[in-house]
């Protein structure tokens, strides 16, 4: 593969102009804000605190009600030093889709539980724990998912290293 | 009489939210909750529920030409693989003996499970890289089919044998090569030009294969005894 | 902050308040990771007392390979053999929704040849899966013939992935910008007659298992999941739709070429086993009119428009696509840097791993044997759980 | 001597040819005893295998496939491999389990499968001894195979043998009403405890259709209980294996499974046997009253061959059912038995005796 050119079509990154959906949740005036990344559904971002009463909102308010937490899952984005909690919210009366995203500092992750709201984010956060370390404050039943109880570190971190990470033996001719 | 009216379910309309989604709706069984009458046609229905499936299996039992088991290790001469089957990575070599591949390591960049191992040379005649060795390992492959979409010569293919099952893991490590030099489409170049073709075809260094159930590099293994060929090639 | 981390010791400890060594006890006993109805190595926790079911706590990662983390490490095209090993009853739809997301993110067009093929795929895919979970359903609840009669069928679509695939269970067929291959020139003949054999055996499955006294008494109200808590579990796919919401991706989003066929959504009306099965197996009705309805009409043109010579690199950004395989809504969530053809980011949502969890939740108060129904109905791939 | 061998080959059962050796010499009636007891065992095992084979042979036909095919002709063989293969395995013992029971319950499991054995008339002169109460030691004994099967799963040290031994318990207590209820139909048929006079009383006709539908239905309901007594699917609950990965059998191999497997399969061939005797004429050739051809034709047949017909017709029909039902739950089993088969039982019993008050026999 010596050329390394970007396949013809690729758009060159522009972000999505902003829809009625994520207008109006900036309107609800939950500090949430435009997200800031390019993403390619509704996407609004909130500092941490402001989290829970947002997701409360968007799950109780029948004018968004999103009844289904489709995917939460963690970004690590280690060159800001933080991680990106990414919550895909999903609406089956409405037919949208919403993309939250909260950044988190690495050296203290915590984040409130949404397991109160959807009961499903209970495992998802419970996975997101697991590999990335992100403590949730009021979670029910924290604990490792797949990995053993005694685990040490954080799999999924970027700068996660164990002793028995695969290494190929060399191949003798 | 049924358990149901018919198994087929109701064809009909839902609302998810504002928008109609044409439905079939689970039919409910019958059940003889209210009455005794009703409770007789259940028990009734019951039975004749259960005969059904009954003469469903002994129907199978008595058509012995039902069966669709396949005698294998018997029927090895008759089996016969689809075309398209992967079953183990071979080098392609042309009329002549010459094998297509030239080392260009793209099917090594391709592998997903680092399989492919490519030691390129340098050809002292023509300047030009080539393919010292080839080795797959059957033991980290997935048959994801990367190395032979990624060839651009195709150099490469999938032999139709599926046995490749043995007791040492180190038995899997093959090497596909049988000579280490220039690639057909050097030897066809070089008669076009008419220079250098017997120089060129004197690089031929020949090399062992090792396509499957020999073990690397020729050393024993418990069961397996060392091989004599590969005394002369190992190092 | 009142994070408190516990551990499965705890959480399976019993206080000892039995004084009198008369009173009945409920006890723990594992059910798994080697279990005959657990299907692989699903590993659940139950708290019983006697035979009743009291709570199901699953206990995951005996197949725990960490897919997600290979997939920082490999570029998107090498990725897609991954997917295969997560849910390898439906290794065509987790092909393609990697190669759905790489085009949505690179805004590749597909042509309908593509579309057409990928679609008639996937409904035999699900056709084949459908089959097989029939198997087990069956052998779940006792009856062993109806486990060999859907594998027998299951052959005949898989013996057609493998003259086009050249695999049987494990594909990498489907890749970003296209196929890896052109559809088999017998292609369309098997699939004709592979069609016409499987609607007759489809009606002898509802001879054989759906009408009979004994599935219907083991089904039939039996892990009842009422529809708001089958949206809040997050479950989807046949167990959504059989608690009554008609959430078919298919119809609701439709990708591939579903919007140009005609075909009905199964729903249950209570959401028990029943139900769950009931939809299952009408789905592999409507996945023949589907196939039937595309199988004639392939148009014409290439099957791959990303030369595979060149990397793949996707803009800078998160990008999340999904579908509807024969377990539920498969997601997968890429977040690109914009520069290396590797993700920073790959996270597939699993449809399994969001439907396990309502096994606790339909079980409760039930029996062992019920336990085994509602797990089965809940159509359960451990590898997918754990990726 | 020429009076004891006519004595003794006068004598229908081993047990009174026996009886009769030994009022001459001890040493030639040890000598037959050993003899027959040789033959009895060699006779058990002989037809465990091939009950094994047979079932394995017809599960695979039920299920398009072939069955075993490799040892010897179509496999015949295959069963003597497996049998080879138990009893060559590794005895494991679980550390915690309770070593002396966990011995026993296989012992008792064979054990109440032989004594079952003795007392069915295979052929005229077929039979190890007759009893004149031979219903009701069969129905005792049985429940020594209970026995058996409880130690089993309570010795292991498993919870899952624990379920299900107590499964196996409350599911033998009570399908032993019903089918103790059915044998008594034909008891009261026949006015008789002893096998041989019952079959004897069949000469006429069979009972299972010259008591009207009392006969018919005594015969399902024994047919459908014993299945359960049985351990067989739909009523495999002590085993169900996709539940309780095995039952209470979870913890033996060997030998000591081979022995539970091996009293299975001969309770299976005792309760086809009991059927085919009690409702079906045991050895009694098929006549229909009037056709003496017919029937002439018909004793031409001999009547181990009847007895094996008969028998064969039941197994096939209890592995029929095997192989087509899925398993019942543990409480829909018991609504089964106490709701539906015990008044059934108890009201055909009633019509039994009104169809013996009456004497309004078919065939009579």
């Amino acid at each position: 593969m010596s050329t390394s050119d970007i396949i013809p079509g690729t758009p060159v990154n522009e972000p999505l102009p902003q829809s009625e959906l994520v207008k109006s949740i900036l309107a609800l005036d939950l500090r949430a804000a435009p997200y800031e990344g390019n993403a390619d559904c509704p996407a609004v971002q909130v500092p941490v605190d402001g989290l829970l009463k947002l997701l409360t909102k968007l799950r109780r308010d029948p004018e968004f009600n999103f009844d289904m937490l489709s995917s939460h899952t963690a970004v690590d984005r280690l060159e800001q030093n933080v991680f990106e909690l990414v919550y895909y919210l999903y609406s089956l009366t409405k037919q949208k889709r919403l993309l939250v995203s909260v950044l988190i500092p690495r050296d203290n992750p915590v984040a409130p539980t949404c397991s109160g709201i959807w009961k499903i984010a209970e495992w998802q956060e419970r996975e997101v724990y697991d590999l990335f370390g992100v403590c949730y404050d009021g979670h029910p039943d924290l604990r490792r998912v797949f990995l053993e109880d005694d685990w040490q570190g954080f799999p999924l971190r970027k700068d996660y290293h164990d002793d028995f990470m695969l290494t190929r033996e060399p191949i003798e001719s | 009489m049924k358990f149901f009216d018919s198994t087929n379910g109701v064809i009909g309309h839902k609302l998810l939210g504002e928008l109609t989604i044409e439905v079939v709706v689970a039919p409910r069984a019958r059940t003889g909750s209210a009455g005794i009458a009703n409770w007789f046609g259940y028990v009734y229905r019951s039975i004749l529920s259960l005969l059904k499936g009954m003469k469903i299996t002994l129907g199978y039992l008595i058509r012995p030409s039902t069966v669709v088991t396949q005698q294998y290790p018997e029927n090895r001469a008759t089996l016969k693989m689809f075309e398209r089957f992967r079953g183990q990575l071979r080098l392609t070599y042309d009329d002549n003996g010459y094998m297509r591949c030239n080392g260009c390591n793209f099917c090594e960049l391709a592998c997903p499970n680092g399989t492919i191992v490519i030691k390129a040379r340098r050809n002292a005649v023509s300047n030009m890289t080539e393919l010292d060795q080839f080795i797959w390992r059957l033991d980290s492959c997935t048959f994801c089919n990367a190395c032979l979409q990624a060839c651009p010569h195709e150099a490469l293919e999938w032999s139709k044998d599926f046995e490749a099952a043995v007791y040492d893991r180190r038995l899997l490590v093959y090497a596909l090569n049988k000579y280490a030099g220039p690639p057909a489409i050097a030897i066809k170049r070089a008669e076009k030009k008419q220079e250098n073709v017997e120089a060129l075809k004197a690089t031929v260094d020949s090399r062992k294969r090792y396509e499957g159930k020999v073990p690397l590099a020729g050393v024993a293994l418990p069961g397996v005894p060392a091989l004599e060929m590969e005394a002369e090639n190992r190092e | 902050m009142s994070v408190t981390i516990t551990s499965l010791s705890e959480r399976i400890r019993i206080p000892e308040t039995a004084d009198s060594p008369l009173d009945t006890q409920e006890y723990f006993i594992n059910m798994g990771p080697q279990h005959p109805a657990t299907h692989g190595v699903l590993r659940l926790m139950l708290k019983l007392n006697g035979e009743t079911v009291q709570e199901v706590i699953p206990v995951l990662g005996y197949i725990h390979r960490g897919i997600e983390k290979i997939g920082e490490s490999v570029n998107y095209r090498q990725f897609v053999h991954l997917t295969d090993r997560m849910d390898y009853l439906s290794a065509m739809m987790n092909n393609w929704v990697v190669a759905m997301v790489v085009e949505k993110a690179t805004k590749t067009e597909l042509n309908d040849r593509i579309q057409y093929v990928r679609t008639i795929l996937a409904e035999l895919e699900r056709i084949q899966s459908h089959m097989l979970w029939w198997g087990v359903l069956g052998m779940d609840l006792g009856a062993f013939t109806p486990f060999l009669y859907g594998f027998r069928d299951r052959e005949i679509i898989t013996d057609i992935f493998e003259e086009t695939v050249g695999c049987r269970l494990t594909m990498n067929f489907i890749q970003p910008g296209g196929l890896m291959a052109d559809i088999h020139p017998n292609f369309v003949k098997r699939v004709k007659e592979a069609m016409t054999y499987v609607k007759p055996k489809i009606d002898e499955y509802e001879e054989l298992l759906s009408g009979n006294v004994i599935l219907q008494e083991r089904t039939r109200n039996i892990g009842i999941l009422p529809a708001d808590e089958a949206i809040s579990l997050g479950v989807t796919g046949p167990p959504l739709r059989a608690s009554g919401v008609p959430y078919d991706l298919r119809k609701v989003e439709p990708y591939g070429v579903y919007d140009k066929v005609e075909f009905r959504t199964a729903v249950g009306t209570v959401g028990d086993c029943w139900d769950r099965y009931w939809v299952r197996v009408e789905e592999m009705r409507q996945s023949v009119k589907i196939v039937e309805q595309l199988i004639d009409n392939i148009p014409e043109g290439k099957t791959m428009l990303m030369k595979p010579a060149k990397k793949i690199i996707i803009p800078k950004g998160v990008f999340y696509s999904n579908l509807e395989t024969a377990r539920g809504i498969l997601g997968i969530l890429i977040a690109s840097d914009g520069v290396s053809d590797k993700p920073v980011r790959i996270h597939m949502r699993s449809p399994n791993y969001n439907n396990l969890w309502a096994v606790d939740r339909i079980s409760r108060g039930s029996r062992v044997g019920d336990l085994v129904a509602n797990v089965s109905s809940l159509d359960l791939v451990v590898p997918d759980i754990d990726r | 001597m020429r009076l004891l061998v006519q004595k003794t080959f006068e004598a229908v059962t081993f047990s009174d040819r026996a009886n009769a050796l030994l009022s001459d010499n001890f040493w030639l009636a040890a000598g037959f005893i050993l003899l027959a007891l040789i033959t009895t065992v060699a006779f058990i095992s002989i037809l465990g295998l091939s009950l094994v084979y047979v079932e394995r042979k017809i599960a695979a036909h039920f299920q398009c496939r072939l069955g075993p095919m490799r040892v010897g002709w179509h496999g015949i063989l295959q069963t003597i491999a497996d049998a080879i293969k138990l009893l060559l395995k590794e005895d494991i013992v679980p550390e915690r389990a309770d070593r002396i029971l966990f011995f026993m319950a296989p012992v008792l499991a064979i054990l109440a499968t032989v004594l079952a054995l003795m007392v069915i008339p295979l052929s005229p002169s077929l039979q190890v001894v007759d009893l004149n109460i031979g219903i009701v030691f069969i129905a005792a004994v049985s429940g020594i195979g209970v026995l058996g099967i409880l130690l089993g799963g309570w010795s292991s040290n498993n919870k899952w043998s624990l379920l299900g031994a107590m499964r196996a318990g409350a599911q033998f207590v009570s399908y032993e009403i019903s089918v103790t209820l059915s044998l008594l139909v034909a008891v009261l048929f026949a006015g008789s405890l002893q096998l041989s006079e019952i079959v004897q009383s069949q000469a006429a006709g069979w009972w299972i259709w010259r008591g009207h539908a009392a006969g018919l239905v005594a015969f399902i309901i024994f047919c459908i209980a014993s299945t359960a007594e049985l351990n067989r699917t739909p009523f495999d609950l002590p085993e169900a294996e996709s539940e309780l990965t095995g039952g209470f059998h979870t913890e033996y191999s060997g030998l000591r499974f081979s022995f539970f497997f091996l009293s299975e399969f001969i309770n299976m061939f005792i309760v086809a046997a009991l059927a085919a005797t009690l409702f079906l004429g045991g050895w009694m050739p098929f006549h229909i009253g009037g056709l003496d051809s017919f029937n002439a034709v018909m004793d031409l047949i001999p009547p181990g061959l009847w007895f094996a017909g008969k028998t064969a017709f039941i197994i096939f029909l209890i592995m029929w059912v095997r192989w087509t039902f899925p398993r019942l739950r543990v409480d829909q089993l018991m609504r089964l038995e106490w709701k539906f088969l015990l008044p059934l039982s108890f009201a055909n019993l009633i019509l039994a005796a009104c169809v013996i008050l009456t004497e309004a026999y078919f065939f009579a």
